[in-house]
């Protein structure tokens, strides 16, 4: 089957909250409410004709907004797969370390565990019923989920320097421990370029600008 | 009474699949070319495509900063001052503590001005001692130089860079640098 | 779980076993890296497992999110070391994707040849590490060996031995030197004769057998349940193979070739041995591509004209969403990239085959004897700069 | 050791000695079986035949720091590993030699920038002797740090260095740990 005829069977199940098929983006999406999820990935995963026995990737993205949260899944005794996602909006007046919350899909598909913890880890998003929710590739004791836009870069990990200038562990004088760095802006990188030219200025990402070069 | 005899007849087996694997390992130690290679006196054969350390020929080049700039990592640090057309160099430097081998700074390049060369052997002894610089020489030029302070007209270039392929200029430049080095270090 | 009981509850009273924590990882030489596995053992029977990931954390996604889309090749060569062929591959046609351009023939068929080479390159580690795990030094140096090979044959046009940054989005940097084809088939004719040797070495050795069949068994809707994939999945006997069910290249679509399936030689369907036998009859599914990849490549460019001046400028997508999937060595390699316009993406998250496959460890191990840890771990062939990235 | 420094003369004997101890150290230089990311895969290659570090003495990889003389970090360090790093190196007994493997480990390599995990260099967590930079670097650049580095403990004096700079670095650490 292909997204059309997937998301035609969605919609015949009288489950509310299933958006349009997306296909302005390279891959087609169906976007779901929170509320139905469970329900939905249960259809998709038991129904004969859909088959999906595998849920290949949990992504969170942060975006302007708020936070999309991006389930693929496929199916491989029907040759098919099927992209959706949750949107989480930013209420208004949240500040960055907004939290957003959605179902763990952990009891439909087994394998979003690690990928939703990892998905906390990372970005911070909060997956609701959980079985085993705690960071998992970053110490527990770390501070911040690294992959917000607004994400202060540490300079060091308990004793452990991270940053490029610092002084080695075994040169430390006891009695003048280093000073603490001042704490850099938010999106900063831990190192500086060695000039203006060597970065590139729009590497934030958002910034659409094409580069002008001015030797061409 | 069967069971005795599996145990056996495993044992057996076992002894047996090993002298198998060991009769292999004869017949390699036997009839098998050798393989190691002697490294201090002999080298693997390393392709002219190798991805080793750079090698800048500097009178090309007109520090237009590209491979800083297609650097993912931001180790090639340049610093010189321009006088019309004439470059007053000051820094050059490629950071291998930094630099991963990509190669990306070579095509943007609009001289050809650096290339890569198959030389590897960078250990050192030294945390300070992995930023290599690429420059022969800082400053001006004595010519340049002179015809700076003569105001001279600043129609020629100041170096005119070798016209045809630089290919076997560079390659070249990387067996003197590559003595220079190894003077420098014994 | 049988063992287990056998042990746990049994009525020998006077003999008291404690529990006792052990630390496998994460410096342990049969863990493939740094893995760390908090182990509860019962005498020698493992009752629980919990896996510690993280120790090779090393920002890749976050860096994905900073730098363009060209320089992030060199960076998906660090994600599955053994593989950077296929992960070059994977990046490199999700950014096609997104650009909506396709490679020239040429450079697709040299991209198959390398990337079957290096899934070569990357089986025999497997193979050679394996037989550490288990007891078997000698395959290790038979291994290296033919991989020295492999490292030879690919760094001749891509410049480097493990990491190539060869593959790039619009083709591939530079064409191949005019001996390449023949120097690789004068490869798979040696390699033919090499792998029979590693059979007998390795495979049917009684004691190997002994120790990995009827160990570690997976069954097949624990494989769909975990998201298990490649040799891991195809172990189970479930024969799925991304070149052949949804071919991401269009040679893919054009040669021959089986995709071997586990099917309980010696015991129990799903089982370690199972799945080294999958990997090994896939290197000989790898020559007879190569094969016929190179009696087949056409002439041509390497890559596309309009791509050449990304190096130049860096590429900037319009605003949409890509997730393409690849066959690595190891399973299935699925970039995710979320394009706002712009010289980066804002979201570039890799889906690592092995940190799937390593997340059914933990069901896997409670039951089984110490040794078989050692074992079962190395059987799932994983990658912690993958796992972690 | 220090005591022995103070009250032996500098005379011939004692050198004879030093240079016997030292052929003897850099003869069976041990490493470690310690593998962090893609570096230790070209480690790994100088084991195996076509390198064959045994033809230096240093073809016995110990599996565990107790035994060894030699750790060579090869990959990328992050906050996670170098408290396990530090903990594997403290484990050595003296002389413990360092080899820093890959651009990572001497100073950040490709993650300097963006890496908000990774330790920039292992020299910031335990004290290295030889930097073989490259990323990764070919074996026979390992093999060359490897010669430099029998070069070194050829040189080094046997009742000196190495004890007198250990002890105070041990103490620093202590204190800051």
């Amino acid at each position: 089957m292909n997204e059309q005829q997937l998301h035609d069977k969605l919609r015949a199940t009288g489950l509310g909250g299933i958006g349009e098929l997306e296909s302005s983006a390279r891959d087609p999406f169906v976007v779901v409410e929170a509320s139905v999820l469970l329900e939905v990935m249960a259809f998709l995963r038991d129904d004969s004709e859909t088959a999906m026995e595998m849920l290949h990737n949990v992504t969170a993205v942060q975006r302007e907004t708020g936070f999309d949260v991006v389930y693929h899944l496929c199916s491989y005794s029907r040759h098919h797969s099927l992209t959706l996602k949750v949107i989480v909006a930013q209420p208004e007046g949240e500040a960055g370390d907004w939290e957003p919350a959605v179902p763990s899909v952990a009891s439909v598909y087994p394998s979003a565990n690690w990928h939703e913890r990892e998905q906390w880890d990372l970005l911070g998003v909060r997956f609701n019923d959980h079985p085993d929710f705690r960071r998992i590739i970053l110490p527990e004791e770390w501070i911040g989920h690294p992959l917000r836009k607004d994400y202060v870069y540490p300079s060091t990990f308990g004793e452990i320097p991270l940053e490029l200038d610092a002084i080695p562990l075994y040169e430390r004088d006891e009695n003048d421990p280093p000073k603490p760095s001042e704490p850099r802006p938010a999106g900063t990188p831990l190192t500086q370029p060695p000039s203006e030219y060597s970065t590139r200025p729009d590497a934030g990402g958002r910034a659409p600008a094409p580069e002008k070069k001015g030797e061409s | 009474m069967g069971s005795v005899r599996e145990y056996f007849s495993n044992i057996a087996n076992g002894l047996g699949s090993t002298a198998k694997g060991m009769a292999i390992t004869l017949r390699h130690f036997t009839s098998e070319p050798i393989i190691t290679v002697q490294y201090p006196k002999e080298s693997l054969p390393i392709p002219p495509t190798y991805r080793g350390m750079h090698i800048l020929e500097q009178e090309k080049c007109i520090d237009c900063h590209l491979c800083a700039k297609a650097c993912p990592v931001d180790c090639i640090e340049i610093e010189s001052v321009k006088h019309g057309r004439v470059l007053e160099w000051k820094k050059f430097s490629i950071d291998y503590k930094k630099c991963i081998f990509c190669e990306f700074c070579i095509p943007p390049c609009p001289v050809d001005c650096i290339h890569m060369t198959t030389e590897f052997a960078l250990a050192t002894d030294n945390a300070d001692g992995m930023v290599e610089d690429m420059l022969t020489w800082t400053g001006l030029r004595p010519e340049d130089q002179a015809k700076l302070e003569g105001k001279a007209s600043p129609k020629k270039p100041a170096a005119p860079a070798p016209a045809g392929g630089g290919e076997g200029d560079a390659r070249s430049r990387v067996a003197a640098m590559l003595a220079k080095r190894k003077k420098e270090e014994g | 779980m049988e063992a287990l009981e056998m042990y746990t509850v049994d009525d020998r009273s006077d003999v008291y076993t404690e529990e006792l924590k052990l630390n496998l990882g994460p410096q342990h030489p049969s863990t493939h890296g740094v893995l760390r596995v908090e182990l509860s053992m019962d005498g020698e029977i493992i009752t629980a497992s919990r896996c510690d990931i993280g120790y090779l954390h090393r920002c890749a996604e976050k860096i994905g999110e900073n730098v363009t889309y060209l320089q992030y090749t060199p960076y998906t060569d660090r994600m599955d070391y053994l593989a950077s062929m296929n992960n070059n591959l994977a990046w490199s046609l999700t950014v096609e994707k997104l650009l909506g351009v396709e490679a020239p023939e040429r450079a697709q068929w040299l991209r198959m040849i390398c990337a079957e080479l290096n899934r070569i390159a990357s089986h025999l580690i497997a193979f050679g590490t394996y037989g550490i795990d288990i007891g078997a030094n000698t395959p290790f140096f038979y291994a290296f060996r033919e991989r020295e090979s492999i490292m030879a044959l690919l760094e001749r046009p891509s410049g480097a031995r493990m990491l190539y940054n060869y593959i790039q989005p619009g083709g591939l940097r530079r064409d191949v030197d005019e001996n390449w084809v023949t120097d690789v088939l004068a490869f798979c004719d040696d390699f033919e004769k090499r792998w029979a040797e590693y059979n007998t070495l390795l495979s049917n050795n009684r004691i190997f057998i002994g120790r990995t069949a009827n160990i570690g068994v997976i069954p097949q809707d624990v494989v769909y349940a975990c998201g298990a994939t490649g040799p891991v999945m195809r172990g189970s006997g479930i024969k799925w193979d991304l070149r052949r069910d949804v071919p991401y290249l269009k040679p893919y679509e054009e040669v021959d070739f089986d995709v071997p399936v586990g099917e309980g030689t010696h015991g129990t369907l799903g089982d370690c041995w199972d799945r080294y036998w999958v990997r090994m009859r896939e290197m000989m599914e790898s020559i007879r591509i190569i094969r016929q990849g190179c009696a087949a490549l056409p002439g041509g460019e390497v890559m596309e004209k309009v791509m050449k001046k990304m190096y130049k400028t860096p590429l900037t997508p319009e605003a949409g969403e890509a997730y393409m999937r690849c066959e690595n060595p190891r399973g299935e390699l699925g970039f995710y990239v979320v394009a706002e316009g712009g010289t980066s993406p804002i979201r570039c998250r890799a889906r690592a085959p092995s940190f799937c496959n390593l997340s059914l460890l933990d069901s896997l191990l409670p039951g089984t004897m110490i040794a078989d840890a050692v074992a079962i771990i190395g059987s799932l062939d994983i990658v912690l700069g993958e796992v972690d990235r | 050791m220090g005591l022995l420094n103070n009250t032996l003369p500098d005379n011939k004997l004692v050198g004879a000695v030093d240079t016997a101890v030292g052929w003897g150290r850099k003869s069976s230089v041990w490493p470690m079986t310690f593998g962090i990311a893609c570096c230790a895969i070209e480690m790994m290659a100088v084991f195996a035949a076509t390198f064959d570090l045994d033809r230096f003495g240093a073809g016995i990889p110990r599996a565990t720091p107790r035994q060894s003389d030699l750790i060579i970090v090869p990959g990328t360090v992050n906050a996670k590993m170098a408290v396990r790093v530090r903990r594997l190196y403290d484990q050595m007994a003296e002389p413990r030699y360092v080899i820093a493997m890959g651009a990572c480990v001497c100073g950040g390599g490709p993650y300097v920038k963006w890496g908000y995990n990774t330790v920039k260099g292992v020299h910031k967590i335990i004290p290295v002797d030889i930097f073989v930079p490259g990323c990764p670097p070919r074996p026979e650049a390992l093999m060359d740090g490897i010669l430099k580095l029998r070069e070194k403990i050829g040189r080094e004096a046997v009742f000196a260095r190495r004890n007198e700079a250990n002890t105070q670095m041990n103490a620093k650490y202590d204190a800051v740990s």
